[in-house]
């Protein structure tokens, strides 16, 4: 690999310029004496002065730097790093749909807003809840406004007594943060020996004082919580809301549906289950779903349709307001819809049925080697613990490190914080047979590496970029930007 | 059904249930209680095909009226603005786009490299200490800054200029609901101040509005109405009781004005869609968040550091992650995870093409095009001077017709109008709000201008 | 002046000029006679910006009625097929389209195996030994398989049939002009014939033409009429006399058709554009050229070899190398040096995507819909049948009134009609060359016939 | 570097698809009874069963294994790797333009056809030429269809003595080819001690049986063929045309014109002068334009303009017919269009200026230490020769082998023939100082090594993909398919 060690500020030179502008053709207007006092900048901003040649070649070779799921494996559970289909990024880079300012007169914009009207009846369909906003622009936006629904519900009915919201504690870390967000008391109840909600546990906490409970269903071991059912009747007697994190809707699409599990608000991540890309860290898209009774609370605005007219309804007093400029990630929202409407309702299912396949292939063929605290059928991923490994002196983390070496991306690691030396691992449904292979046969050598020569595994990774970085010094001594 | 999604054949799929040891596909599924299973398909179109796909969405597309084929001279949070063709090509690289979160930092130094430039970039055009890896959008950058704000020092009331855009307002109001934390607004000087008709925050009543329980003072400039604010003097109020300054500012008037950070705000926020991001009717787009060194600890969302490897080589990681929720949880800064980052490369992309002579030049060719734009309007007499101060890129007049009637109108002349500030500000009832960037020549002002008044004269009184 | 594509600032430039020990830019032209130098500029517009460039484009674009917007029934030699939207994405990375040709082969590892798997591809479709890495179209493939034969048998005279794309023959007749190879044409089996109409080959005409001079025959299947030419019996009359067979097979024909190779074409030659590249008005093409053993070594144009790196590992390069230009300059056996490398990498992607079962399926919903179209235009009467044997894709009929009248009625209904061969075959007057590929959906065909017969009933009598 | 050994073919699994085609929605036809006898395939073709994921990867993996100039420098001589702008490729890629069938009815295409028409135009102009023809699909094909012009042109005048081409030892191995198959005798000149054209020589050849002499000017040292004028005077004296190999336009773009030269005939690469990207061997573009004699004589169609409509002109009784099918490779054209558009006279001019200060730059920083044949002022790009180092055993390949380590392209190597270990060197305009001066240590670098050490220069490369290969045993014996 040739390195190349330079920002894009150490390569600028004087005078050197990377953009090609019309010329200005209408007078100049002298700043001195339009802008007076201090309102013009005394100096210039130190942006690289850099052609594009220089901007095109820093970026690619960067890029080069980088591993996607166009690269290959990419079991990063709860991700779901699932393949991206290529046709989705060209329809989100039409311009009839994606060049519209998002304030143009709604009859202009009939087409994006029937988009955003469909894709509302997709995804309420397939949550089984009666209507979806498509503003969050990620799961954790669409948990808090999940909450601030429920906060206004129960607002709402004057019971202002309900200040609490109830976690597992293997919920993804989000869930508590949105809830302390939207001005709720965390309780965090324990799991389990099966991995699933302590039933009694909740029962103990269950009392007036409780506005709702967050869950992820199959939950963040990849165990679907078969008492869900009596976990929403008991929420529910006791006046409470449930909210459905949707982050592993992609083990149950078409199979299951968090509306008939009791749920009365459910995100989704398109940016996972829907195949939309996730940019190396966004932008996602995280809509929410709701029951009947809760439609009126949700944000402005909400896409109606009159006589085949599509309009954005602003007139609803119940509603919490916007919780983001405009109606959602657009772009992100018509690959997403491109997705839906190549794979039909028998495509999803067919999606769900393999990713989860795929999971327990994986399972099934590691068991022997690692530890997997909840070895069942698990749903489209499961959780492993690298405990015994540890013991030898390879962690989850040396596990990690040394797949990067095999080019494969890690599984998530240390998350669910109840395992000890977790390693989440998400295969999607868009992974071979041989793909999967080829990572079992890695994860079995690297098992008895670890058994036979744990040594040996410790100086991962040697084949990228850069070898092992530094993060306590990164956190002491926080260097955040360059500097001359 | 087969998929080209999907690889698995119907064969692998009889070896692997084998493998897992169950019968059928339907047997994994044997957790979910039997009532849950859903015994018929999901009410969905049928599945179309690639070509059928890109045919439906050109229907689609068909009954939308774009920017490309309409001059755009609308504004209001979301502009319109020339981006380099080499942006999406940098984007497009798989290794970027199909990426998730740099948790691996050392397959991830694209991307991590990527923001760490970001950041300073940030960082040096509001003329903060730091910058975090993006917020959704500038609304919400907004409503973390103001959370910010009130856990910093502890108080729980925020001012906020009436001159902000209203779509911020809104989120903050609506984030801040449930927090404890109250929001006051401060009018701006107009019309009826016979003395100042600046457009800009009403100084005496913010003065009036200040308290010891003010967390922060929260200002646009340029604000909604395009007109630049004194942060300096607002910036005075705040320290004079010990409330911080947050400024929220467009990232492209930064090529030519006075950074927040000289001016003494203390976070600066806001909307970085106009660097190389287009408006995808509305989303995505990028919220910047920079912060003066006191805060950097507290900033919400991701943001990278610089570090070395084990053999002493540059490299960067995310870094102060104890802030975050996957560490704190409920006590995180923010519940933020995933961000903006593709857009934050985007902009990377675009401010290392524009350079400083770039966006200078993209500032003041927005400054001489609206300035023009303004001066045409006002000469033909068919829209009247609403505000006194100097703008950026972005501003209001009163038309002699209603607004709406002159945007109607301009549309069968293929010309996307202005914003009509009648509902989001009644006390401006009649009032447009034009933007003109770098993108409009002079060619398409002149015909706007001409049509314009065309309408006026022949059209309805706006009384 | 200043050019975001040449990074040279002043100052360099200066620097530069004084280490080459120059005085100025002009100086290092010196070797130029005065009298040569230009004193002035070039007559060329005023440089566009970007912005400006696409704008310019559009209005262009604007002028043109594509094939999206329009729905295409022309084929004739370029072919209307779905792209799976995965090839451009693949095309578009910059490390295929921004390379030379692959002389170092370490460092071109990408292009290499790649056009060694469309090597492969090719072989297999047209059941040859080997193909070569493209030529520019399938009318220059002709033309070096003409070449080829009269160089292997050292004998001067080429038969063509008269079915074979017209355009073919003429790239053909000028080739050959001055190679003291002659071409004759023999005709095909038509309406005047009362015992066979079949559009095909004449075989009585050409037993008459063959003889020991000549080198090769040359036929096409489908032909232009879309009809399959008994290329077996061709073959062996070929044979009877050592000609040599040269095939022009349509590659998407040939997922369901038998290859020519196993037919007993010596050379298979064609168009491969329809394997996943655009019809871009017509150009780039990407000419294929397969053949039997024995004229490997006699191929023009590159090809590329497997081998062993020095570790032992496969690896690719360009080999046969002494038969290029630039080892054997006049003696070469073409002068084919740049060749369509990136439309070759499109077909490999194609033919991958498709694969065994879609490149079948393609082939078939391309009969089924020719066929339906056929049949629904015979149907009502308003054409006539021209030829009786089996067609692929595209089928000759004759309208009531003109070709070209019915042409441009249908463009006003954005429907591009078929071809008019009555320019090129004055005995075929009035007859028309109508192509429909999978890609038309059942709606299109009815809309279309129903057009074409209301048209046919309104217009003038075509006689 | 992650070792993915497998062909496409070697990842197919029976049964996989990777298309998605819309349903047949007409009656089927029973393929058995419409095509009897031995029309339908037996076997069906081997193509690869894998689906999009196996096929993107796949692809996306091999253009790792692949260097373009978005990589890094590409000094390769007569190839003029230049920058290709990004714009350009969006050009291309407009539907409205590049979705258009051939034979559409030129009423519903006028817009690619002014687009044609401008670009005869431009090129005219830069070339001086009276005409200028699109057709040729590159250069040899340029070429080819020039020497026809030639033939044309003296058997027109019924002047059929003229059966020789005269080129010179320095040129391109298409001219001695294209003269070939154009039905010429080819006569080779040699250069003279300066490494241009040997006038004597010339003088000495020169009579009523000569067509034309074809000459690159700058010829392929990099020289500025000083005697020009000369030259044609004497060729046209003699009854001969001038072809003028436009190969290495890059020196002299809007600074000097062929046609003011004497030439009768030009061609021009797109895909080099016109910063068209290659495309890993094409497409590629090669118009060629002719003096106002010579216009009788193009390839139709020409496009014509009558009254602000454009027309295909095929009625021209002495053109030497068609090259190629339909109007040339309007894809590449397009690019081009797009660069002059943006470069305008005074850009075009710039990049040639600093083309040929760069190669100016770099040979006045290596003569030092390598050997310069023709050393002195050159135009775009010039020729060293590694003699001094071949001494020591560390030949032309060696070095470029060495700079694959770098992450650099190598020069051309071993052309023109004329040269002994010849690295050919064009660094083009968009490099910038500093990549040369990056190029320049380590050729520098690379000859010190060479005298010291030059063993340590044997064994490159070590860091790509794969090692040095062995050609001669890929042409001893040929595998040029996979098989099962
Ligand atoms: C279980 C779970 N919940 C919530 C989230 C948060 O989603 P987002 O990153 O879109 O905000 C994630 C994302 O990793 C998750 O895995
Ligand atoms: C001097 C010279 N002439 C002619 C050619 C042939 O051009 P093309 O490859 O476009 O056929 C080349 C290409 O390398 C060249 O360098």
């Amino acid at each position: 690999m040739i390195r190349d060690e330079k920002l894009i500020f150490e390569k600028s030179v004087e005078g050197r310029i990377g953009y090609s502008l019309p010329a200005n053709d209408v007078p100049e207007v002298d700043l001195e004496v339009v802008y007076p006092g201090d309102m013009l900048r005394k100096t210039a901003p130190q942006l690289p002065e850099v052609s594009e040649v220089d901007v095109i070649r820093h970026y690619t070779n960067l890029s080069k730097r980088n591993y996607g799921v166009d690269s290959g494996f990419y079991p990063l559970g709860s991700c779901t790093m699932k393949y991206n289909p290529k046709i989705n990024e060209d329809i989100a880079s039409m311009e009839g749909l994606a060049q519209m300012h998002p304030l143009q007169n709604p009859q202009t914009a009939q087409g994006n807003l029937e988009i955003l009207y469909n894709m509302d009846k997709y995804l309420s369909e397939i949550l089984g809840m009666e209507r979806v906003t498509l503003q969050p622009a990620a799961g954790a936006q669409g948990e808090m406004t999940g909450l601030m629904i429920i906060k206004a519900y129960h607002m709402h009915r004057l019971d202002s007594k309900r200040v609490k919201i109830i976690v597992p504690d293997s919920s993804h870390g989000t869930n508590p943060a949105s809830a302390a967000l939207a001005g709720f008391e965390v309780v965090h109840i324990p799991s389990d020996e099966r991995g699933c909600v302590d039933i009694n546990a909740l029962e103990d906490i269950l009392d007036d004082t409780v506005a709702g409970l967050m869950l992820t269903n199959p939950n963040t071991l990849g165990l679907f919580e078969e008492d869900i059912l009596k976990i929403s009747r008991m929420v529910h007697d006791c006046g409470g809301l449930l909210y459905y994190d949707g982050a592993n809707m992609n083990a149950i699409m078409g199979i299951a549906r968090p509306g008939d599990m009791g749920f009365d608000i459910a995100h989704v991540n398109l940016h996972k289950t829907f195949s939309t890309p996730h940019g190396g860290g966004g932008p996602g898209s995280g809509p929410i779903g709701v029951v009947k009774e809760l439609v009126p609370f949700l944000p402005v605005p909400v896409i109606e349709k009159v006589d085949d007219y599509y309009t954005l309804d602003y007139d609803r007093p119940l509603s919490i307001g916007k919780v983001k400029s405009f109606y959602g990630n657009f772009g992100v929202i018509l690959r997403a819809y491109s997705y839906i409407r190549t794979m039909g309702s028998q495509g999803l299912k067919a999606a769900s049925q393999t990713a989860v396949l795929n999971a327990n292939y994986i399972r099934k063929r590691l068991e022997d080697l690692y530890d997997i605290p909840h070895n069942r059928i698990c749903m489209h991923e499961f959780v492993l613990s690298a405990q015994r490994q540890a013991k030898n002196g390879v962690t989850a983390l040396d596990i990690a490190k040394n797949l990067l070496d095999k080019g494969i991306h890690p599984p998530t690691i240390y998350f669910p914080l109840i395992v000890q030396e977790a390693m989440m691992i998400e295969p999607t449904e868009t992974e071979s047979p041989e793909t999967l292979d080829n990572f079992i046969e890695i994860m079995r050598d690297l098992a008895i590496k670890a058994q036979e020569n744990p040594e040996s595994l410790k100086n991962a990774p040697k084949e990228t970029y850069v070898s092992r970085l530094d993060e306590v010094k990164a956190a002491r001594t926080p260097v955040l930007r360059w500097k001359k | 059904m087969k998929s080209s999604y999907i690889p698995m054949t119907r064969q692998q799929q009889e070896a692997m249930l084998s493998t897992v040891d169950v019968k059928s596909l339907d047997e994994l599924f044997s957790a979910i209680p039997e009532e849950l299973r859903l015994q018929k398909d999901l009410k969905l179109p049928e599945p179309l095909s690639e070509h059928e796909l890109k045919k439906h969405m050109n229907t689609l597309a068909q009954k939308n009226s774009d920017t490309i084929g309409n001059t755009c001279f609308l504004g209001a949070g979301a502009y319109d603005h020339i981006i380099p063709s080499a942006v999406k090509h940098i984007t497009s690289r798989q290794e970027f786009y199909t990426a998730y979160t740099p948790y691996q930092p050392e397959i991830s130094q694209g991307v991590l490299q990527s923001i760490f430039e970001y950041q300073t970039m940030i960082a040096e055009l509001t003329g903060m200490d730091a910058a975090n890896a993006s917020l959704y959008d500038g609304a919400t950058a907004l409503y973390e800054a103001a959370l910010l704000a009130s856990r910093y020092n502890g108080r729980k009331e925020i001012l906020i200029a009436r001159s902000v855009n209203p779509e911020y307002r809104k989120v903050l109001y609506s984030g801040l609901r449930y927090s404890g934390i109250t929001v006051k607004e401060v009018d701006f000087y107009k019309e009826e101040n016979s003395n100042n008709k600046s457009g800009t925050i009403n100084l005496e009543q913010l003065q009036d509005h200040i308290s010891k329980n003010t967390a922060a003072i929260a200002i646009q400039s340029p604000n909604f109405f395009g007109i630049l604010e004194d942060i300096k003097a607002v910036s005075h109020t705040a320290k004079e009781v010990g409330a911080l300054l947050i400024a929220v500012c467009d990232p492209i008037s930064l090529g030519v004005f006075e950074s927040p950070g000289a001016l003494g705000a203390d976070i600066a926020v806001g909307e970085a869609q106009p660097l190389g991001n287009p408006m995808n009717f509305g989303g995505p787009l990028l919220g910047y968040f920079a912060v003066k060194s006191p805060f950097i600890r507290r900033m919400p969302g991701r943001i990278v550091g610089e570090t070395i490897d084990s053999q002493g080589r540059r490299g960067f990681v995310l870094t102060l992650q104890a802030r975050e929720q996957h560490i704190r949880r409920e006590k995180a800064t923010s519940n933020i995870c995933t961000n903006q980052a593709l857009c934050a490369l985007a902009a990377a992309n675009y401010l290392s093409l524009m350079g400083k002579e770039g966006l200078k030049e993209v500032a003041t060719q927005c400054i001489n095009k609206s300035v023009y734009t303004y001066h045409s309007l006002l000469e033909a007499s068919q829209v009247s001077q609403v505000f006194e101060a100097p703008f950026f890129r972005e501003f209001v007049v009163r038309p002699k017709i209603k607004p709406n009637a002159i945007n109607e109108a301009l549309l069968t002349e293929k010309i996307i109008g202005g914003y009509d500030l009648t509902a989001e500000y009644p006390e401006l009832e009649g009032c447009w709000l034009v933007a003109v960037t770098e993108k409009r020549s002079k060619k398409e002002i002149d015909d706007f201008v001409s049509k314009v008044n065309s309408i006026c004269q022949g059209g309805i009184i706006n009384d």
